[in-house]
Order: structure tokens, then sequence, then C-alpha cells
């Protein structure tokens, strides 16, 4: 809604998509990148737990993946309408996640008692 | 009409009788396969889909004929299991998803939008050629041998036990997939980017609005169902095992995932179909639609909320006893905003001015089968009545409902409504009411007894049946010839009216809304001079004053058939 | 049945429940469906065009009337939700005395077993009104759905799963069993009937040995053959031995497993055991079971659970059913005593017949099944 | 024809369509569908994803031998760093794309592509291993677990390992067959890559690969931990 009144008034002038990125900015984002991907091989040989060192892992890749989404894919800066359709995806996934709730639960029934 | 009254921008064809238009500017059939014009692809959809319609109804009067009798013997077990499993697959793959987006939606869009075109012209056509792809793979593999999973491909059925053509209907399957996929990616980027100056999100048509929220869960869902069946067809063909038990896999994950689909599926289905009933019915109310922004909302919400309910598909599976709960729980939120809609068209007619045209008639239809539709799917979202109704006849009728009740009379509402604009000509509008009351009847006839057959127990899928069913089933029967008949006879007088109908000017309805700006049939690139816009969306309530057209001429007097074209 | 049924007897005690459910939301279809009739047809022929009726001020939104016809709809919505949910919960939880059948299901026929006397049955199942039953499904092949409408009771038979529901019946007489679940070409045959008896009527039932009882044994004797002709116990001693645990006092008890999990020895438990025996590998044990994933079928699983179960249960100890078991008799010869076990008029006519005694251990080629891939072969 | 026949008309910019109104508004829309592309990307994987995620919670311990006995994360990581540096480069690519520098442009692209190979040399050398260590689901499937663990849910394993890096490899090829096109069409001077933004959109979908196998990484050759 917010976006539709924005770009309506100033028809199809959405300042953004063209920016231009600095090479230093990529330059920086594949350093870090590189160190996470150490980090996370590192973490494996730490013992956490299994669910913290799952956790970890994960925690770094979305890391990894947002830095790579912001700046290598340039939405950081985009337009709304960009950082929107850029997210609605990574959003919408876990709704699928829910099944997990089905598998977690399967085994509860009969440890309650509903009479 | 004064000329001070057209907004500015828009430039009224009068002569467009004079002017080559998108049907007539070429007629070589290389111009008509390799078109990239909106119009030409919805046209060429349109065929598709009719008759993929056609191959449906046959399957399905095939099935109805079968079922007068308990014993049937018509046909064998397994020719009866086809014959549904076809019924299912065209008209859900191949009709219902495709029917009204793919045409109406992709006809009207930029006419609506104010553009020239989609934002992809040559990705849509690559739909089309998709489409045709997988609906020939799949058809040619239903047909020459036949399938017999039922459209739902259960696992472990499908990936080993059935001896049927499943894998090549899968890659058809597929394929199909990938067209509606790129239609959707089409229109969203077409709502986003290519709109009319000055207009608005909330100037939007509700049309405009529905297709947005189809496409998101186009976009959404589809890619999973994608990767469903073709898992389904690698383990088919290779023998792996993430579906199939015997070797550690999960059969209940398959349904997870294909409904995680399939159940938003429905409301890509049901959607466009309320986007047409706003459209119709504003115009034949001669007035806005009642709470535009609440109709908006509950739009989206449909959207969102049709991904979180899946799970209601599933309470005898084996599935949690609590997933049940969130999912059931949430199936019921998920009929507020369909509630909404419903009472917002009533709240509409209120103080209209209410012109019974063929496709108000089919439009009026449309509310009153989807307000069964809905309510019975509450039936089906009552965890412990389900588990009585779930597989049996009472939740194919309450499908039925929405899908045949709703899309499909939203969709006929839709043809006969943008009719003129896409041929430019009049259907004759005493068949086209006698057609849309044979399809009200036919259908209450044939649907409603499989409510009380499906309370009595009655499984779907069931080739042969206990006799004491029997009556409910002719009765059935004998209304399936009725809706088949009202299905029919649009087709006849279609087809006459593109040489012997009435020639329609740009605005036989006197409708607002931007296509009906353009003459009838559009020219090529639509708008010779892109629209400005000013008004909100359904200005009927100042027709003197900014109006798009003329009402006072367009007007039609009273019994159907009498001249519509005023220009 | 008359030749017009408008509503499925009620003969559990959920069809009362369900029943009353489907009525409330069946006004509530009816009262929003003929306001949203009455109204659309009332206020069309009203506002018809060249009706001469005030049509001044039109109103186009209204917040307060949006909200109005959202919250009850919404309330109500959420009304029915609770209301179902009891039913449906109870559903998934048996009471304790409930009596246990187990239920295969396979193309295209049930197969079912009685665990209290043993009696085994093809597409019919006979129970007595008023005691609680409790079904323990599984499918040998496709998923198939175990429904008996007049009970408004429906489970999935899941292929590797065990799924559980629970019925009991209020009213004898004879029920439609059907398979809800399509699973192929005969998926409309696949089905029988249940015939609810008086106890009285049951308990002579059982005594002259069931329609079509296979006579040979109870599940724990079968299990219990079984037990020796697999040798089982050349390592599953009485106590527990270097090579293997005993199975004494197994069922119900926690086991801590080789990959660091617990896990409660119950049904499921113990068919991975003898399906994936690495799978379940007891702490401080070697893998040295085979699987006996493709040689055994469901039938004979269960039987060996059965057995097992009658070997005490370890939560609280007691001998005595596994006595018992091993000292029932075998049941007699005597299956002219059953009431009418063909279904008269119904339209399940080409079941083919599975003979009285046939061995479990041959189930792959029963039926017709054009599978036999699990066949159970030694 | 269509289509050159409204530039004329519109004396539009060369590359523009005539369904838009300028240069930009066709841009925005590029991007825009080059996002809602890459979110039927995201769902398409996202349901695989869902699978391992399900068999892995219900299956740990095998999925953990499986894993780090037989996966080797030194190509793992390997392919790691290739895969981020083509991204690196792509990224350059674009930026030199927008600066109109056609040899760099075609150099970064180049580098790419020559990492796209080194990424899919390495995928092969590993998935022959599985090859011949009978790791491929299906008739011939073998699995010796150290721990005695179930082999059925071991092919799960493998069967998701090979699902799921095999539609990234899919991408992979997908993405060497358009960075030809693309270098052809640069290097042919021609006007519709003359402008940057097919390359950026390119760009992006390459970059999406990339996301993919930062997941896939950990997933199948790191966790839960090497111990």
């Amino acid at each position: 809604m917010e976006h539709g009144s924005h770009s309506s008034e100033i028809a199809y002038t959405d300042s953004g998509a063209a920016h231009i990125t600095p090479p230093s900015t990529y330059f920086k984002t594949y350093v870090i990148l590189l160190v996470l991907m150490v980090a996370t091989i590192a973490a494996t040989f730490r013992d956490f737990g299994t669910v913290g060192n799952n956790a970890i892992a994960m925690a770094i890749a979305t890391t990894k993946a947002t830095l790579v989404v912001a700046y290598f894919m340039q939405v950081k800066g985009s337009s709304r309408l960009t950082i929107m359709w850029a997210l609605i995806g990574f959003v919408t996934l876990p709704f699928m996640w829910a099944t997990m709730v089905d598998y977690l639960t399967r085994d509860w029934i009969p440890h309650i008692g509903w009479q | 009409m004064s000329a001070e009254a057209i907004p500015p921008g828009i430039v009224l064809e009068r002569e467009s009788a004079s002017r080559p238009n998108y049907l007539n500017w070429s007629h070589s059939v290389k111009d008509w396969l390799l078109t990239t014009d909106h119009k030409r692809i919805a046209i060429l959809y349109l065929v598709s889909i009719t008759i993929m319609f056609g191959l449906g109804g046959i399957a399905a009067m095939a099935i109805r004929a079968e079922l007068t009798s308990p014993h049937g013997h018509l046909m064998e077990s397994d020719t009866y299991n086809k014959m549904f499993t076809m019924h299912g697959v065209v008209m859900i793959f191949f009709f219902l998803v495709p029917s009204i987006p793919a045409t109406l939606g992709n006809f009207l869009l930029p006419l609506m939008l104010g553009a020239r075109d989609l934002a992809f012209p040559r990705l849509n056509l690559l739909s089309w050629y998709l489409f045709t792809l997988g609906g020939v793979i799949a058809l040619g593999a239903m047909i020459c041998g036949g399938v017999d999973t039922g459209w739902t491909f259960y696992t472990p059925y499908s990936s080993i036990y059935s001896n049927s053509n499943v894998a090549v209907t899968l890659v058809g399957l597929f394929i199909a997939g990938f067209s509606s996929i790129v239609t959707g990616i089409n229109f969203i980027a077409t709502i986003h980017k290519m709109r009319a100056p000055g207009l608005t999100w909330t100037r939007l048509p509700l049309f405009i609005w529905a297709h947005y929220a189809t496409s998101i869960i186009i976009v959404l869902g589809t890619p999973v169902v994608a990767v469903t069946l073709g898992l389904v067809l690698v383990e088919r063909t290779l023998h792996i095992g993430i579906f199939d038990p015997a070797i550690g896999g999960d059969p209940i994950l398959f349904q997870h995932m294909f409904w995680f689909y399939s159940h938003p599926a429905v409301y890509i289905m049901i959607l466009p179909a309320m986007g047409v009933i706003n459209e119709v019915l504003a115009c034949f109310c001669r007035k806005r639609i009642f709470g535009y922004t609440f109709v908006c909302g509950s739009t989206l919400a449909i959207a969102v909320f049709g991904f979180m309910v899946w799970g209601h598909h599933m309470f005898v599976t084996g599935q949690s006893l609590y997933t049940g709960m969130i999912f059931s729980a949430l199936s019921f939120i998920v009929a507020v905003p369909s509630a909404i809609k419903v009472f917002n068209w009533t709240a509409t007619i209120y103080k209209g001015e209410v012109w019974f045209s063929a496709p108000m008639i089919y439009c009026l239809g449309f509310i009153g089968l989807f307000t069964i539709g809905g309510l019975t799917g509450l039936y089906c979202s009552s965890l412990s009545v389900d588990v009585h109704i779930n597989m049996t006849y009472f939740v194919v009728a309450h499908f039925h409902y929405v899908m045949v009740g709703g899309a499909t009379l939203g969709y006929l509402a839709g043809l006969h409504f943008w009719w003129p604009k896409m041929t430019g000509r009049m259907y004759p509008e005493g068949w086209a009411k006698v057609a849309a009351g044979l399809a009200f009847v036919g259908f209450n006839l044939t649907f409603f007894p499989q409510f009380i057959l499906g309370y009595l127990g009655m499984p779907r899928r069931y080739h042969y049946y206990p006799a004491e069913f029997q009556i409910w089933h002719v009765l059935s029967t004998a209304g399936s010839s009725v809706l088949a008949l009202g299905y029919a006879i649009p087709l006849v007088y279609f087809l006459w009216s593109l040489k012997y109908g009435e020639k329609a000017g740009p605005n036989p309805w006197g409708a607002a809304g931007l296509e009906w700006t353009v003459a009838s049939p559009p020219t090529q690139f639509n708008f010779d001079e892109l629209p400005v816009v000013t008004w909100e969306a359904y200005n009927y309530d100042v027709p003197h004053e900014n109006a798009i057209v003329d009402h006072s001429k367009n007007v039609l007097p009273d019994a159907e058939g009498a001249s519509h074209s005023a220009h | 049945m008359n030749n017009f049924p408008l509503v499925p007897d009620q003969a559990s005690t959920f069809a009362k429940q369900v029943d009353d459910i489907f009525l409330a939301l069946t006004s509530l279809t009816v009262f929003f469906t003929v306001l949203v009739f009455t109204l659309i047809l009332v206020l069309a022929i009203r506002y018809r065009r060249g009706s001469n009726v005030n049509r001044a001020n039109p109103s186009d939104h209204n917040v307060l009337v949006e909200i109005a016809w959202t919250t009850p709809p919404l309330i109500l919505g959420l009304i029915m939700f609770v209301w179902n949910v009891k039913p449906y919960a109870e559903a998934f939880n048996p009471p304790a005395n409930a009596e246990e059948i187990f239920v295969i299901g396979k193309r295209w026929m049930w197969h079912l077993q009685h665990s209290a006397n043993g009696i085994r049955e093809n597409n019919e199942l006979h129970v007595p009104m008023g005691r609680p039953f409790k079904l323990t499904i599984i499918s040998q092949d496709v998923i198939h759905g175990f429904y008996v409408p007049d009970f408004r009771m429906k489970r999935d038979a899941m292929p590797g799963q065990y799924n559980t529901v629970w019925f009991q019946a209020t009213k004898p007489g004879k029920h439609h069993l059907f398979c809800s679940e399509y699973c192929g070409t005969n998926h409309s045959e696949m089905g029988g009937w249940v015939y609810v008896m008086t106890p009285e009527d049951y308990n002579n039932w059982v005594k002259s040995g069931g329609t079509t009882a296979d006579k040979a044994s109870t599940p724990e004797q079968a299990g219990y053959d079984l037990f020796t002709q697999l040798a089982c116990g050349n390592c599953h001693k009485d106590k527990d031995s270097m090579r293997a645990p005993s199975l004494h006092n197994l069922f119900g008890r926690h086991r801590s497993l080789q990959n660091g999990q617990t896990a409660i020895a119950d049904d499921t438990y113990i068919r991975k055991a003898i399906r994936n025996p690495e799978e379940t590998l007891l702490q401080g044990y070697n893998a040295t079971m085979p699987s006996y994933k493709d040689s055994l079928d469901e039938q004979q699983i269960h039987d060996l659970i059965m057995y097992i179960k009658s070997l005490g249960n370890g939560s609280a100890v007691s001998l005595q059913k596994a006595t018992e078991a091993a000292t029932k008799p075998a049941g007699g010869a005597n299956p002219s005593a059953a009431p009418a076990s063909q279904p008269v008029g119904s339209a399940t006519p080409a079941v083919p017949a599975v003979s009285a005694g046939q061995p479990a251990a041959a189930p792959g080629t029963a039926g017709g099944s054009a599978t036999g891939t699990v066949g159970g072969k030694f | 024809m269509s289509v050159e026949a409204a530039h004329d008309a519109h004396g539009h910019h060369p590359v523009q369509y005539h369904q838009f109104e300028d240069m930009e508004q066709q841009n925005e829309t590029y991007i825009v569908g080059m996002w809602s592309f890459l979110v039927t990307e995201i769902m398409f994987f996202g349901g695989l994803f869902l699978a391992y995620s399900i068999f892995r919670m219900n299956n740990q311990a095998i999925f953990t031998e499986a894993g780090h006995r037989y996966l080797e994360v030194d190509k793992g990581a390997f392919n790691t760093v290739v895969l981020l540096t083509s991204s690196l480069s792509m990224a350059m690519c674009v930026y030199y794309a927008q600066k109109a520098d056609r040899v760099k442009q075609l150099l970064c692209l180049g580098f790419t592509l020559l990492c796209s190979f080194v990424f899919l040399g390495v995928k092969a050398m590993e998935w022959s291993k599985e090859f011949a260590e009978h790791h491929l689901p299906g008739a011939n499937f073998a699995y010796v677990s150290d721990a005695h663990l179930s082999t059925a849910k071991a092919q799960i394993f493998f069967c998701l390992y090979f699902a799921m890096t095999g539609l990234h490899a899919i991408h992979v090829i997908v993405g060497i067959l358009l960075m030809v096109v693309l270098g052809v069409l640069i290097a042919a001077r021609r006007p519709g890559v003359k402008y940057y933004m097919p390359v950026e959109m390119f760009g992006l979908y390459w970059h999406f690969v990339d996301i993919v196998w930062i997941f896939l990484f950990p997933l199948f050759y790191l966790i839960p931990g090497k111990r």
C-alpha cells in the first residue's frame, strides 16, 4: 500500500534499481563470507550439543545468505518493492516448517489425558 | 457524452470498425502462434482451456453414467479409476487453475491497468506453449493407457504400486506447473510496474487485486508441488524412497508437501472468480463495491491464511492430534475473509440499480453457491465431523460447490461480461439467461444429493457402491445432464455470435474501468495514448460528471436481446 | 435401511457427538444460506433497474458494519472448533480397558484379529455392544482407510506406521465397513461388514470360535510358534545374556539405545526392533541380530509383538496373561455357529473368500493381491 | 516485428520494449520479475529442504554418520570458496557492465564460468566416489554403518543428497549455458546485452545458486559437529 501510493504519484520513477555498488563493498563482503565459512567449519569441531551445533551452522549460513542478498544482490539500498520481493520467499518458507510440528508432537498422544 | 467529461489522456475510439483490431490486423497462423500480444495469447488459452474443459466434462459424464447403477456395467473398475483421475487432473491442472487468470486475466490485466501489454510478452507466449506441451503429454498419457492414481497422486500407490502411466503424466504436470509459474511472475511484475499514472493501489479494480493475490499463491505454492511431484517421478523411475515406507520413506510427508500447494491451489481457482464477481456486480448494480478496502484485505488474507491450513486434509492419516487442532482452528479463521466478501457483495446490491443481465445472473448464482460451498467447508475443517466425512461424497460435493458453483460460474460470468470486449460481438442474451438458469439448477441437482450421500458414508472414488445409495446417485446423474446442457449451450451461442452476434460498441454495459474505454475488440497495442487515472475504481456513483461513458446511451431498455450498441 | 436414507445409523458412542456437531453446523449453514439468499433476492428485486425506490445516499463503506458482520462468524467458528476438539482428541486416546483389535489393510481386503481371543476375520468384524475396542491399524502395501460410517469412525491404514483409534458400539446390527482411501483397482470392493452383537451373542460367537476363526492359535501362540521357528530364543533368553537382552517384561519399559536416545518399548518400537534391529540397538550390545524386514509380514510381526507382550509388562509386571495365553485352548472347530457371514444385498460381492484356516504365513497371496511383494516366506 | 515497429514509432531507447514507457520502468520491471522468479526457486528448493529437515530430525544418528563418513569436508569447503569467488566475480561483472567496460566485464564473466566448471568438476569427483561406493539410491544401494544403524535411512540420506546437490548442479549447468550465451552476445556487441540489465539479472540468478550452496554445505557436510 505504502509503496503503491509512492510509485503512483511519481510514475515509474522508483529510484534505486540502478545504483552502482563500489567494488570495495563487494570485496569486503567476500572476505566476510570467507571468514564465516571458516567459522562454520571450525564450529563443527567444538561440541555444543546436537542442537547447539545445528543452530550455529544454520545461523552462520543465514548470515552468509543475508550478506549475499544484501550486498552481492544489491538489495540493500534498493526500492522497498525489491526488498519486499527479496524477503517474501524467505518469509513464507517457514510456513512449510509447520509440518515439523506434526512430527514433533505425534508421540504426545498417550501421555496426556483428555478424559 | 460531452467531450469535456472524458478524463484527460483517454481516447475513446468510436470508429472501431474502421481500424484494424488485435483480431484482424493479420490472419496468418504464424502471427497467431508466435504472437506476443496478451490478447491473442488469451484467445489461444481460451481455445485450449475449452478443449480441456470438454475432455474433463466427458470424463465426468462417463463417471456419472456409470454410477447410476450400483454395479455399474459400462466400464471396468480400472477404466472407472482412470476416468475419475482424468476428470480430476484435467479439470484442476488444465482447466480451473489457468481458467480465469490465463484467459480473462491475460486479456484484461493490461487493459485494466492502462498498459500496452503484460510486462513480459514473450514469457507469456512461453507460458501458453508450456501449458500446451504439458497438456499434450499428460493427456496423451491419460488417453493412451491411462492413469489410475486420482489427481492427488498419493504415495506409495503412485510411486510404486500403480501400473499405469503415472510417470509421463507427472512430466506433463511438471511442465504445466511452470506455465502457471510464468504467468504468476508476469502478473506480479505487471501489476507492480505497469499501472497507468494515477492508478494507485487503492484505485485498482478488485479484479486486479484478486489476480495479484492469486499470482502470489502461484509463485509461492506451485514450485513446492512441482518438486513434490518431481520426487514421486524420480521415486517411480529410479526406485529411491523418500516417500516409500518400505525403505524408510514417509508417505505422510508427501501429503504435507502436496497439500501445501494443493490447498492454496483452491484459492488460485476461486480468487480470480471472486475478482470477476466484483467487476460484474459493480457494473450491474451501478455501484461501487461495498467496503472496497475490506474486500481487498480479505483477498490478501485468503492468500496468506491459505498457506496455513493444508493439514485439514489429513485429520485421519495419522498426523498428530495437535497439528490437527492447529490446522482446524486456522481453517475456521480462513472462513472469515470469505464471509466478509459475501456480506460485502450483498451490501453492494443495497440501493443499487440491478440489471438482470446474463453475467449478473451467473454472478448472483455464484454468490449463492459459493455461500453454500464455503459454509460446508466448515464441516470439513471441523475435526470430528471431518473424521466422518473426509474422503466421502460430502467432500466431493463441497469442493464442487466451490470449484464448479464458484470458480466455473465466475468464469462464465466473466466470459459473458467481457465477450463483447474480446470479440466485438454480443452473445444472445436470452439464450445466455436460459443457460445460466440451467447451469444453476443442474448444478444443484447434481451436487446437493452428494452432500447427503457423503454424510451417509458413501466413500469417494467408488466404482461399486451399496444399493441403498442408488437413489441419490441417480438424482445426481440426472442433474449432471442438465448441467452439461447448461455448459453446452454457451459453447454453441458463443461460436454463433462470432459471426452473427450483434456488433458491440466499446462499452455495451456502460461499465466503468479502463478496459471499456478502448474499442471492442481493442487495437493491437490497446491504447493510442496511455491514460492518466484521476478517479477511483467503480465510479458509478457519479455517472454524469466524470464517468468514462455515457450511461444514458447504453442502457438496455428491458427485454433481453434488444439493441445494445449505442455507438 | 429404507430406500431414501438421509442420515446413517448412530451405532457408536461417537456417533451422537458427531451428529450433534453436524446438526449445529447444519443449523448455521441453513441460517446463513437462507440469510444470504433472501437478502440477495429481496435486495436485487427491490433495487432492480427501473423500480422506483429511494436510492439516495448510497454508502460504499462502513467500518462498523464490517466489524459487526465479521465478528459473529469468527466467534461462531471458534466455538465450533472448540466443540470439535474433545471428540476428536478422545478418539486418539482409548480407554484403559479397551480390548485390542489388530487391523491389516492390504489390497484389497481387511484382515482383522481380536487380541483377546485370537479370532481372525477377513472383511468382517464382530464386536459386542457396550465395550470399548481399540484398533491398531497398519497397511501392508498402499494407504487404506478403515471407515465405519455408522460409527462415525475412520482412520487411515498407513504402511509402516501403526495408527490407532477406538470405538464403543451401541447398537446391534450390521454396519458397512469401507476402505476410504483410494487404493487401486478394487478399491470400491475393499470392505465388508461390522457386526455389532449383544454381549450374549458375542460370547456364543467367541465360544464357537468365530466365523472364520483360525483355530490354530491365539496370536500369542502363533507368535510363540514363530519365535521357536526363527530360533529367536537362541539369543533372547529368559535372562539378559551377553548376546541379547531378555524379552521378558520388556513391554512398556524405557530402553537406553546405543545412539544415545531412549525409547519406550511399545508396539512401534518392537516392530522396528524386528525389522531394523540396528536402529534400536541397546547400549552394551553388538548388532548381531539380522533384519527380518523382508521375511516377516505385518501379521507375523504382530504375532511376535503379542507374544512378547505376553511375556510380561515392564511397567506393571504381570505374568498371568502369559500363562493364560500358553494354556488357553486352541479354540473349537465350530464355525457353523456364526451369524450370517455373507453380506446380504450388498455391493461388496467380489471379495475373494479367504479360507478360514489359512495360515498367516502366506497373506501376500490372499485376496487376489497382485503385488505379493511382502509375502511371508521363511 | 511489432516490437520494432513500436520502437520506431516512439523513438525509444533501442532495447526498450514497446510495452514500457521508459528504460527505468523496464529495468525495475525486470528486477521485480527476476525476484519473483527467485521466490519460486526458493520455494522449489524449500520443499526439498523441508524433506531434509524432517528426515534429519527423525534420523539424526545415521544422517550424521553418513555425512561425516562419506562426504569430504575439504572438497565441500573448496567448492564453497569456488562458488563464493564466482559470486564475487559475477558481482564485479555487473559492476563493469554498469561502467560499460566491456573487456573487464567479459574477463569477470569468463572467470565466473571457470569457477562454475571447477565447481562441477569437484562435484563430479565426489559423485563418482559415491557411485563407486554404491551410494546411489536404488537397487544397487549398499551402505555399511560403523555404528550399526539402519541402512534404509542411509539411503534416504543419499537420496536427499543426490536430489538436492543434483538440482543445485542443474542450476549451475543452466547458469553455464546462460553465461556462454551472455558472453557471446557481449563479445558480439549486441545491443540487447550492451545495456547492463541482462547481466544484472543473470547475476541475481548466480548469487541465488550461491545461496543454495551456502545452506547445502553445512547441512550435508558439517552438522551437527565432528566431535
